[in-house]
């Protein structure tokens, strides 16, 4: 995609100009990027203290599918990976100057995350019904704060979403400066990269 | 004197030039003004600086006078000091918020917050930070943090008692130490200033990486800059693994998660883990920003350059690096794998050596030169020569044998004062009265400066120095009253010195407190350059304008040519634009 | 008083004390020469009128020297230390035939377990005794130390021994008196409102007089 | 970095490969092979997915090598921590 030749005649999507040589890109999405090397290490707590404790205890967890609903949460990884494709399409589109398509993809986009929330909190119900608490020794500790977390930043994500949609109503976006949309995008895809090892570490393995 | 700033290349990106009629909120509560962002932050820890100061004053009379009332103790509450004696309960207390206040609300904010927001923009030439309005809702966000840490004191049970390292299970069991909303209020008000803190870096970053001006290149970066960017990665960085770590010991204590409790097995290593992780990248972010400031005031002071400023570069680079493999030192009594403990013994021998390069810089900055003593200076050598006591005695720590006698003692204590009084503290004042003509127009008072320096430089020895010996003879930290031990019956003169010492250097920080608010108002007003400082902050006017420079500068040169043969003067701003010159005649000029 | 290291009574203070005084003189020459030459230089190189800076940026060879001379430093003080700690906490460092006790922290005393004359800990004939710890002098002891709460830390400054005792943790440690007498068990750990007064005794016997004290279960009063 | 303005990466065609991808894991993760060799494949699968994220739909395939470089550069952390403290319990 070229989008760093196409907008040569753009100010806003290209690297602050008459400064010193810096990232190259953009200041929004240099921040963006910084901001997700906080993201990576805030998971990496999470996570890497998942993965000590089960190396400590491995018996503390039972094996796929027993308690966890695997089938259910394929599907939910299947919206996950449709929301990316429907926002990276929307991206697309502005950058055609395509704004119709911008905000049908991102309309799409908004449902699809909302839903993903949506199954993960029936998802959270039914676990709770039968049983299956936060405190429920360290299979349960760690699943409900990896996935909480998850959750809660899939949430904000829609939430920027669902801002992003209204700007792109009021008409804010155009080929030449669509910052937010890729910004947003950014945010968005990493949350769903995050779900990727989440998917694998807690249900599969 | 002012210098003519050349003309240049490229147009203002963001700032506007002009200060245009603002409502006085805007202006100065709601503002996106990196000045009057980093003013506010200044403003805010001083006054944690002061509370962390209160806290210590009372954990000296304890110590120092055990069992007898505190002079004005009588307005405590029964439940922290009964007749103004203090409880046991309430002195841990004390050592926890002491701590946590002093290192994530006083120090942390100083060095990051306050000169991170100033100094960055001024000295690289931009117009403000990246992103202004982040920049506002990290300190507005930060606000409500500390609020809610000064509440637990008065919260049912008392305020968070589990030391400022927090190691579970007793923070997270609160039959443990009958404190459960104080330790809730730590950890939520410490997850908020994470987010704040992180706001704030990922923004310096940006603006560094793109918004330097034009001819900035990184090697002519003030060190001082080189030393923010790189901590802010360090708080980009680390926050998040301490905010990760405290919303598990946060379940554990609220929903009954079992990460850090043994019970359905837990592991408290792993909170330890997790907490050092980040805390030893936290005594980085707290010294860096420090050394950056002595590196430009030293040079400033001796007229010389920084000598070998890329070993200094590279130094301030090795440090943040090698900080991420040292965590384990702090635990090796803990139980840790022993061989775990030898490898970060060794990585911590190994960081001694980035910093013992920065020393023997520093000397050789000053070598040479031609000294001016003026305040900032005489606080940046204090800095120096403390820091290295402090590092120092990191050596006899870091030798694990050694360790098994002084961990938990007061040689921890006296080292982590020596770093932090020491080292930041000092590096503290001196940026403060350093940058204190550009923040505010006008000069502090040299004299009543020079008289704090000199009772603080030698109530400070006379309060940290002996804590030495106290470790050597095994005075555990953290207790309440060292009588209840007969081997440490006969230190009570050593202790009993030490808080009449505290008390001289509190009361000596009032002169400081009385001279900085005083010369705010009344302070002779401060020309544009008042230190002959090459810094493109020195170019405009004190304070500057908002927007900060009328056109983007243009750089030429690193920031520290002090004594240039190439000038009349000692001194050759980065912006000057010098006529080309044969280079055999600029010899002697 | 004492203005270095108090006296030390068990093997490891030896090691330990020498070390510390090795790092002290290594730390003390850095100390002395760099807080000398800095002062030095300030007063040397005071402004003077006429007298202006020397326009120097810095010098390669020097920066290799230092660098080089304090990485030999510390890696030799790290090296020499490493023996040390193998010897003193590594995994197998603990004699074969040392004399086990169970160290039970809790808040906040210590519940010190011994083994009866079958000298196997676990068995029926265990005995338990609070606050007090009675070892043989010159044998090795291997104190096995957990916890029940918090986390404490089991400290004799005596015998330069500390470890902290973990909740979940069975945690060995050992070592090997010198001298008989009286000493103190400090709680060297933050664990809660009592933590300063945590306080037990070291009370080590000659072999004669641990083997009648342990005959009789701890119980009765050592005949003089 | 095809010159052509309206040149998208085929971002359907990524689409099917991650829906593929996904249904493989779940394939695997049933196998009655050793539990190691499950993971191994299985954390190999995820990093396959979450590599075509990044450089597609994130576009860290056309950015400029230093931004390449700061994506990736917090990830030796992760990896120091959880090797040194898994050593804990492992060795
Ligand atoms: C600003 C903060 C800061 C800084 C910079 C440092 C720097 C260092 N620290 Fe410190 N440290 C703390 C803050 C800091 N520390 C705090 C707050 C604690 C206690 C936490 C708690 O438990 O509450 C602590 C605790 C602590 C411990 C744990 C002790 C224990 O609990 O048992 C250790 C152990 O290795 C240690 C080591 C070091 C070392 C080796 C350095 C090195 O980086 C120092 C390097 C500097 C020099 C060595 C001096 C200059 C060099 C020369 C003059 C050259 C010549 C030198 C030689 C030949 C050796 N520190
Ligand atoms: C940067 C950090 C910092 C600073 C500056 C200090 C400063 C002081 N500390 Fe602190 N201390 C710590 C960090 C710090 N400490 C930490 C991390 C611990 C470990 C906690 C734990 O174990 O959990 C500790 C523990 C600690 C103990 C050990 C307690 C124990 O283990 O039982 C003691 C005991 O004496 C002590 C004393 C003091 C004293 C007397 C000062 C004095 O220097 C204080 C002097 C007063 C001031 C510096 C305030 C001055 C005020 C101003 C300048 C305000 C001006 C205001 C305006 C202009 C509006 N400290
Ligand atoms: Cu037990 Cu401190
Ligand atoms: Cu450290």
């Amino acid at each position: 995609m070229a989008h760093a030749t196409a907008m040569l005649d753009d100010d806003m999507m290209a690297p602050p100009r008459g400064y010193e040589q810096g990232m190259g890109v953009y200041n929004e999405k240099l921040g963006m990027w910084v901001f997700l090397g906080s993201e990576v290490m805030f998971f990496t707590a999470l996570i890497g203290a998942y993965i000590i404790l089960r190396v400590a205890h491995p018996d503390a967890w039972k094996p796929p599918g027993e308690v966890l609903n695997v089938p259910l949460t394929a599907i939910n990884t299947f919206l996950l990976i449709c929301s990316s494709v429907t926002m990276v399409k929307a991206f697309a589109a502005i950058q055609d100057g395509n704004l119709a398509g911008l905000k049908r993809w991102l309309i799409a986009t908004v449902l699809i995350g909302a839903g993903f929330v949506g199954v993960q909190v029936f998802e959270y119900m039914h676990l709770m019904s039968v049983g299956f608490v936060p405190s429920e020794g360290l299979y349960g500790s760690t699943f409900y704060t990896m996935t909480g977390f998850h959750g809660f930043h899939v949430t904000v994500g829609v939430i920027c979403m669902i801002y992003v949609t209204w700007r792109a109503f009021r008409g804010k976006y155009s080929a030449a400066d669509h910052r937010g949309v890729e910004v947003v995008g950014l945010y968005w895809h990493f949350v769903d990269l995050v779900w990727i090892i989440l998917f694998t570490i807690v249900y599969l393995i | 004197m002012a210098t003519i700033t050349a003309p240049t290349a490229g147009h203002i990106a963001t700032g506007e030039a002009h200060a245009h009629e603002m409502s006085f909120l805007r202006k100065y509560i709601f503002s996106t003004d990196h000045k009057i962002i980093g003013i506010q932050f200044l403003i805010m820890s001083l006054v944690f600086l002061l509370v962390g100061g209160l806290l210590a004053m009372v954990i000296r009379w304890q110590l120092g006078f055990p069992g007898q009332a505190m002079p004005g103790g009588g307005v405590l509450p029964d439940t922290m000091a009964p007749d103004g004696i203090v409880l046991p309960e309430f002195y841990n207390a004390l050592v926890t918020m002491h701590g946590t206040f002093m290192v994530f609300f006083a120090i942390m904010p100083l060095l990051v917050g306050v000169f991170g927001n100033y100094l960055i923009p001024l000295k690289i030439g931009a117009p403000d930070m990246a992103f202004p309005r982040i920049n506002m809702a990290s300190f507005w966000i930060a606000v409500p943090a500390g609020i809610m840490m000064i509440a637990g004191f008065v919260v049912e049970g008392g305020h968070a008692a589990a030391g400022w390292t927090a190691y579970a299970p007793l923070s997270e069991r609160a039959d443990l130490t009958g404190v459960s909303m104080g330790q809730i209020l730590w950890c939520i008000s410490l997850i908020i200033l994470g987010l704040s803190s992180i706001l704030g870096s990922f923004n310096y970053i940006t603006t560094v990486i793109n918004l330097r001006a034009p001819g900035m290149h990184w090697f002519r970066l003030p060190l001082s800059i080189w030393a923010l960017f790189v901590t802010a990665i360090l708080v980009l960085l680390a926050m998040p693994i301490l905010s990760g770590a405290i919303i598990m010991l946060l379940f554990d204590q609220t929903l009954g998660t079992h990460f850090f409790g043994p019970a359905q097995g837990g592991q408290p290593l792993l909170w330890q883990h997790l907490f050092w992780f980040f805390g030893h990248p936290e005594v980085y972010i707290l010294i860096l920003p420090a050394m950056g400031f002595a590196s430009d005031i030293i040079a400033n002071g001796s007229r010389k350059p920084v000598f070998g400023y890329a070993s200094m570069v590279f130094a301030i680079l090795a440090i943040a690096v090698l900080g991420w493999g040292v965590w384990g030192h702090h635990m090796f009594m803990s139980g840790m794998n022993p061989t775990l403990g030898t490898s970060f013994m060794i990585s911590t021998m190994l960081i001694a050596v980035p910093s013992a390069i920065k020393v023997f810089n520093w000397l050789g900055t000053i070598w040479g030169g031609s000294v001016r003593f003026h305040v900032p200076m005489l606080h940046a050598v204090a800095f120096v020569s403390m820091f290295i006591i402090g590092g120092l005695s990191g050596i006899f720590m870091a030798s694990t044998p050694v360790d098994i006698y002084i961990h938990d003692t007061y040689f921890i204590v006296a080292h982590l004062h020596y770093v932090l009084f020491g080292g930041s503290l000092f590096a503290i004042f001196a940026a403060i009265s350093y940058w204190y003509p550009k923040m505010f127009g006008r000069m502090m008072n040299p004299f009543w400066a020079k008289v704090h320096f000199v009772i603080t430089f030698i109530a400070y020895n006379g309060v940290f120095f002996p804590m030495h010996q106290l470790g050597l003879q095994g005075h555990m930290r953290r207790i309440f009253d060292p009588n209840e031990y007969e081997f440490l019956q006969h230190l009570q003169g050593i202790n009993t010195f030490i808080s009449i010492s505290a008390f001289v250097l509190f009361a000596a920080q009032f002169i400081f407190a009385i001279n900085f608010i005083a010369s705010w108002f009344v302070g002779a007003k401060a020309p544009d350059n008042p230190w002959d400082d090459n810094g493109l902050e020195w170019t405009v006017a004190s304070p500057p304008p908002h927007g900060n420079f009328a056109t983007i500068p243009r750089v030429f040169r690193g920031p520290y040519e002090y004594s240039s043969p190439l000038v009349e003067e000692d001194f050759l701003p980065q912006n000057r634009e010098l006529p080309p010159q044969p280079a055999a005649s600029a010899a002697h000029t | 008083m004492n203005w270095l290291l108090p006296p030390g009574a068990s093997t490891f203070a030896g090691e330990i004390d020498w070390l510390y005084y090795v790092i002290l003189w290594v730390t003390g020459i850095a100390f002395v020469a760099t807080e000398v030459a800095l002062v030095w230089f300030l007063i040397r190189y005071r402004a003077r009128p006429g007298v202006r800076a020397r326009y120097y940026h810095g010098n390669n060879k020097a920066e290799v020297v230092w660098t080089s001379v304090t990485a030999i430093a510390v890696l030799v003080l790290g090296l020499m230390s490493a023996g040390g700690w193998n010897r003193i906490k590594g995994r197998d460092s603990v004699p074969p035939n040392a004399f086990p006790v169970i160290v039970h922290a809790k808040q906040f005393e210590w519940e010190i377990t011994y083994p009866g004359p079958d000298l196997q800990l676990g068995t029926a004939d265990d005995f338990t005794v609070r606050n007090q710890l009675h070892v043989p002098v010159d044998r090795a002891i291997n104190a096995t130390l957990t916890s029940e709460d918090a986390i404490h830390s089991f400290f004799v400054p005596a015998w330069r021994i500390k470890q902290d005792a973990v909740p979940g943790m069975r945690i060995q440690v050992w070592f090997q008196p010198t001298q008989t007498g009286e000493f103190e068990i400090a709680c060297a750990e933050l664990c809660g409102l009592g933590h300063y007064r945590m306080r037990g005794s070291v009370t080590v016997h000659s072999e004669e007089e641990f083997d009648r004290w342990h005959r009789n279960g701890g119980q009765l009063a050592l005949g003089q | 970095m095809e010159k052509a303005k309206h040149a998208h990466p085929n971002y359907i065609g990524i689409f099917f490969f991650l829906a593929a991808l996904t249904a493989v894991e779940l394939g695997v993760a049933f196998l009655p092979w050793p539990k190691m060799v499950l993971i191994l494949l299985l954390i190999f699968l995820a990093i396959w997915k979450a590599a075509l994220v990044a450089l597609y739909y994130m576009h860290l395939r056309y950015e400029p090598n230093r931004l390449r470089l700061l994506a990736i550069a917090p990830l030796p952390l992760a990896v120091i921590l959880v090797v040194a403290v898994t050593r804990e319990f492992r060795w």
